[in-house]
């Protein structure tokens, strides 16, 4: 057992430490892509460009495909210091969740075209998966691509999705054949995202910038299909796979300790710090708990899988679905200890510590993305403790039972 | 014992939720957020017109002449309507103040203007110190001075977070007139017309996209004429008032409870999610079952406390459980109606839900939160007797009894 | 509405209240059947007999069946000066659980035969419903009843059996019949405590003392069928009714928040009352709220059920639910706030408030006395407000698929 | 970073895990807690046998070498186990003090008895006052006083919560020689013969069922030579014991976790109700989630912080994270396995259930509960630095940029 640090992955954290202090303006708040202006949103791109030219944004890629082919440990090093630093790169669903799968099924000409452009911090992906009828239910999906000669022709609509910065491109699942059980059917698409018959409308959500897409016989080439026809839905369970794991949480939550600690330690009413106030210990006692175990989980996790030709797969853990769980709490205390202060939005005259205390007591009311509390519960529950559950063949009886008795 | 309503009640309860539902719809309430007022004056006119805004004033003031029970009911529709408006600054913080402590001028020349919706009043108390927490709603926050000068106080200081202050034509002011060791005495109320030289007023951005605002008092003038109540003695007209008030905002929670409950478990056993009614699952039953629990909870502790002031009885502990359990269980209701909705309630314009959710934040904080008012039941649990003492002689029997598992009479007992 | 009590309703509760006042000895401690002296039992017996001369153990019941006559809200009263006094009636069973059913079941000679002796604290009662496979599953009752003569024989077992104080008379469910579904095949019998083959053995819990029961033979008269045959388990709903109303919890409360914050006061440790600690204020307005909640919902039953003809079944109500859930955190908190003292019992030198913060917590290890957590969320989820579940026809299907899948 | 145990690590796992099962089983425990003694003689010289006792003493005083890490995984399964008896008095309080702090003939003397299961050492320092909470485990706490008498010095006064003091030969006094500003200076340890003449000894009845004592010092003689470390340097040396005691509450916590967990899982999946496994419902899996959860979360704070000791690196941190979320979340650990068991965990005599739960209560308390380590996370993170300012130019991108809900840059995307 060792908790340590190679030498090599500490000055891998310092070289990375230097580029955001170097390259980071020292009035700089590290949130929010809510509300974000102009002038933000292309500091950010900038930025983004400036780290994926070093390789920063894709260090696990290897070179050709625009990163620093890095071991799975060292790459959780970057991931660390990024999160550190809130970096709010627009290109992040690319570089996170459309990028792995994209190495793993795609063909050559695909992994030539589109990694590049997202290791260099050029192009911005959108993960449009979610509908109207298939949130939870990911395999509902019924936006519809017909084959049309040599290419598919997409109808449909997506939802709630998240919109980090202009998109260029959209990885999508579509449905290419009704089948039963429903996600045979199912097929990744990678769509330019300003393909005739491609439209969008903004649905801001409490927590981050979503939109809507509709699809009106957009003609996507079929060799945009990713991966095999009707095998979509598995390949995008590799998605969630990276989506879900990440050694960022607890680094993150660091840089919002200190944050905090710092404006409770400054802000003095009636003389006296908040910092003294026991509530407020409280919640900072909380707060450094779930940061510490994020970060230890975090490792675990990114060291199992960097083992995972001697370990298989990890054991389940339920750390992410604890942190959604408390959040609302946390957040209620933050707003709490606050006052009447606490209320006030970002911008107003008079909003202490920027108005996170109402943004993010705001975002807690919703613990949807990535699945809902109660999805994460059903999950972990099955699939990760082996727990009994009503297998899905009877469903269609059942609800027609119900719907019999009223 | 009678938990029922009376038949005006209920009359009052069904026209007021046809009238609010059909003119205080979501179009309105959005609109009324993004504009500059805080309300709408047409809306406002409205309810003037069915007598609601001198509903508890008496006939003499062109009131209804009905009680703070009444109200409550009312003030439950207004909940679920999330009727937005100056009602509780205006008809409460202010009229309930006037008819309470005011002179027999003030309040034939006030009330029924405020009864006829031709007078909104905005009540100014808490100050930049005090909005810390605890000491907002209680007198030792108080510290903005009026200074006697001639027949005339001079006002000068900050308030913050005064309700509808943009909208009012006159402020209640809460000012400090002398200090001492009851820092409730000492306290008067001025009225001050919204447009004296001095004033100025700057909305804050709230959560709740309500209209809350800083007012700057630069040295206003205010005649002596204009205390309400009497001099250094304006602290209990006003936290009786606030009583009410805190009373009605329970109401106002109960019913958007009700409300939340409604669509949650009308979304859990209509929206399908594999192929299934997603209230088949526990996990959303529980949220289901939790908000019946807190909106239940909320009802009686509610009315019981309305029932408490209409009888002129002491209250302070039953106000303080309504608004302790009532804000909490209204913040925890929303959270489980959000969670029942899954992405839905996640919008931003879409559905009632936000709307209802980041509207509690204000009555979860508007005079005093649950921190504030379970420190009061503390106060009020200090001042219980000690437990009452039986008249038989000792037994002794109660004294250094271990705590065994099984009891002794087991052993005489025939097993079979 | 109206939240006070007419002025025979105060002169009633102070004739109760005199009634504890006269007949409690000013040492005395309102709690504990767990560990009971044989002294205290005896105290208890005779108070419990000097109650029923006086009709108090059923004052809503008839006067020909040792009752008072009382209306419903008046039957209110003498529970919640009982329940206040924390009266450790041995024959609580009878009084509350199996005397209801009688009443309404009943023959003529069974009524004459059983409930005066409860009325007058005489007799004890066990309701023995539980047995090893029938706990939530209250219709997957086992033990038999066969048909023999003028008997039933009984032969089987019950389990977790509250015995407050030596049985006489055990309230049981017992299989008349194999059928499906299973609740059509059981009857209630009245069975002399001692017939023979009837034995007990103790079954300590955490909570309340309980007994295992063992059924051998046991010849039970025709005449002590309760009801009709087969038809048990729905006269038997009628108990669970009762069983679930209450007034008295509120008042009960209150006594209990009386002495603690009694001891609150008049415990100085550094010299400082604990009554100023924020976690002991914490504690108490938390379980003020709870008290005024519960007295307030136990009334509103009380009188919904006193205007039944008028408003039939009561709304759903999910207060008891509320108060289970937060039994463990409010145990917690009153064990948190001890220190190490918190850790001692009833008896141990040192023990401060009568070991009760170790014994509450104890108990609130389980929460399953009347119904776990879990069962009582099920029943107002499903009954309460309406909302699907899967119809138990099903079940056995699913399990089978769920065995195969292993 | 490295998450791996040592082949060692697993091999003692394996052999711990195969002996306990064996020598430590249900009814071993519940003989031990009617007993009066405390532990199992039998027992104790089996596990000295095995080289146990002296798992972290140097080979010189016939230990085996072993470091903290080790000792969390035999830890581990002494709370899988329940294993009862004086091994953290002893062993840790006692012998890693001496360890640390004792003069060469202390150490010799006494380390190679106590692996060899030949003296029990108990360590006193909570007292009446201090027993309420928060000083507990604070040098503030230590008020009886040691008095200089010649050679020797005189100990009166009351300790309480004094774990094993029945089964010692030897107590470890924590004493206090000298008042002043800190606290801390002015504390002495004295090694007391338990056959001393003046101490008298209470056993208190704890919820766990385990051996915690009032022992009165009533002016019990002891020599000068008996000091361990510096004369009011004592504090230091039993901090850096206890710290490696209160990682060693939170092994035992995660080892009866780890069990805790697997008997829920199986009895979930395995009771049959309504002709199902209880498993089905998302109510019983809700527990079983979440007791993973807070075992899981116990499992790498400990190890982390165990690391961290064996490392001699600064762990005050990393101690009080692991044992403040350990203790909490072995209650609610603790409090879901009884509600997936429902009735089962609700015996007193029947099942293992109830015993965890009771010694939980133990683990929880001793060494700190969370509160008092959640105090001490709260004074780490006073020390914490401000956070790094960048070296970038100032740009004023994100001064009083309102909250808007939509990002600008959507004004200037093509929508199609």
């Amino acid at each position: 057992m060792d908790f340590r640090f190679t030498e090599e992955q500490e000055k891998l954290r310092t070289e990375i430490d230097d580029f955001f202090l170097d390259n980071l303006p020292s009035d700089y708040r590290p949130r929010g892509q809510r509300g974000q202006t102009m002038e933000q949103y292309k500091f950010w791109m900038d930025l983004q460009r400036k780290a994926g030219a070093k390789g920063y944004l894709t260090p696990g890629w290897s070179k050709e495909s625009g990163g620093l082919g890095l071991s799975d440990m060292e790459q959780g090093v970057v991931m660390e210091e990024t999160s550190y630093w809130g970096a709010a790169w627009p290109g992040s669903q690319g570089i996170r969740v459309c990028g792995p799968p994209l190495h793993v099924f795609g063909t050559e000409e695909q992994k030539s075209k589109f990694l590049p452009g997202i290791a260099k911090g050029e192009d911005i992906w959108y993960q449009a998966f979610t509908e109207p009828d298939a949130g939870s239910d990911e395999a509902n999906v019924s936006l519809r691509a017909v084959e049309d000669g040599d290419n598919y022709i997409l109808n449909g609509q997506k939802t709630f999705i998240t919109a980090p910065g202009q998109g260029d491109y959209l990885y999508t699942l579509a449905r290419t054949q009704d089948v039963t059980p429903k996600h045979r059917g199912i097929s990744l698409f990678l769509i330019d995202a300003h393909s005739p018959g491609v439209s969008y409308s903004a649905l801001p959500t409490l927590g981050v910038f979503t939109v809507d897409i509709f699809f009106d016989n957009v003609k996507v080439p079929k060799d945009r299909l990713l991966g095999e026809l009707n095998r979509g839905f598995y390949h995008a369970m590799v998605t969630f796979e990276f989506e879900r794991s990440t050694t960022g949480g607890g680094a993150g939550a660091r840089r919002g300790m200190e944050e905090l600690i710092d404006f409770y330690r400054n802000e003095k009413p009636n003389g006296k710090p908040l910092l003294e106030n026991p509530a407020v210990r409280d919640l900072l006692a909380d707060r450094a708990i779930e940061m510490e175990l994020v970060w230890l989980q975090g490792w675990f996790a990114a060291w199992h899988f960097s083992q995972r030709d001697k370990l298989g797969s990890p054991p389940p853990e339920a750390g992410g679905l604890h942190n959604k769980v408390v959040s609302a709490d946390r957040a209620k205390q933050l707003i709490d200890a606050m006052g009447l202060y606490g209320q006030l939005r970002r911008g107003s005259k008079y909003c202490k510590y920027e108005g996170r205390a109402a943004g993010s007591w705001e975002v807690s009311r919703s613990t949807h993305p990535a699945g809902t509390i109660e999805v994460n519960k059903i999950v972990l529950g099955g699939r990760g403790l082996g727990l009994p559950r009503i297998p899905a063949k009877f469903n269609k009886e059942i609800r027609a039972a119900i719907e019999e008795r009223g | 014992m009678d938990f029922n309503f009376t038949e005006e009640q209920e009359m009052l309860k069904t026209s007021a939720r046809d009238f609010l539902e059909e003119e205080c719809a979501e179009k309105l309430i959005r609109d009324v957020e993004a504009g500059d007022q805080g309300y709408s004056p047409d809306l406002w006119k409205k309810i003037a017109e069915l007598g609601w805004l001198g509903l508890v004033f008496p006939e003499q003031y062109e009131g209804a002449g009905m009680n703070v029970i009444d109200l409550a009911v009312l003030y439950e529709e207004f909940g679920r309507a999330m009727f937005p408006g100056p009602y509780l600054s205006t008809v409460i913080l202010g009229g309930m103040t006037i008819l309470e402590a005011g002179t027999e001028e003030q309040k034939s020349e006030i009330l029924p203007r405020i009864a006829r919706g031709e007078q909104i009043v905005a009540m100014a108390l808490t100050e930049p110190e005090s909005s810390w927490g605890m000491q907002a709603w209680d007198p030792e926050g108080v510290t903005v001075a009026a200074v006697a000068d001639g027949d005339d106080y001079i006002i000068d200081g900050i308030k913050l977070f005064v309700h509808d202050a943009v909208c009012a034509d006159t402020f209640l002011v809460v000012a400090r007139t002398k200090s001492g060791a009851d820092p409730a005495d000492g306290i008067t109320l001025f009225l001050v017309d919204a447009k004296s030289a001095g004033i100025s007023i700057t909305p804050l951005r709230t959560v709740a996209g309500d209209m809350q605002c800083e007012v700057i008092f630069d040295k206003v003038k205010v005649s002596r004429q204009n205390i309400v109540g009497a001099l250094n003695g304006g602290w209990a007209p006003l936290d009786k008032s606030m009583k009410v008030g805190a009373v009605m905002l329970c109401a106002q929670m109960l019913g958007a409870g009700e409300k939340l409950l409604e669509l949650s478990v009308d979304y859990a056993r209509t929206r399908i999610q594999f192929d299934m009614p997603i209230g088949i699952n526990q996990y959303i039953q529980e949220h289901c079952v939790f908000l019946l629990r807190d909106v239940n909870g909320a009802r009686w502790s509610t009315y019981l406390a309305a029932w408490k002031i209409a009888e002129g009885e002491p209250c302070d502990f039953e106000v303080a459980v309504a608004k302790a359990w009532g804000s909490d269980a209204h913040e925890r209701a929303c959270w489980r109606a959000h969670q029942v909705h899954g992405g839905v309630g996640y919008t931003v314009n879409d559905g009632v839900l936000p709307l209802y959710s980041r509207r509690g934040k204000t009555y979860q904080l508007y005079l005093g939160d649950t921190a504030y008012h379970k420190e009061k039941i503390a106060k009020e649990l200090e001042g219980w007797p000690a437990p009452q003492v039986p008249r038989g002689k000792p037994l002794g029997l109660w004294e250094g009894i271990p705590e065994n598992w099984i009891p002794e009479w087991w052993d005489t007992y025939d097993k079979g």
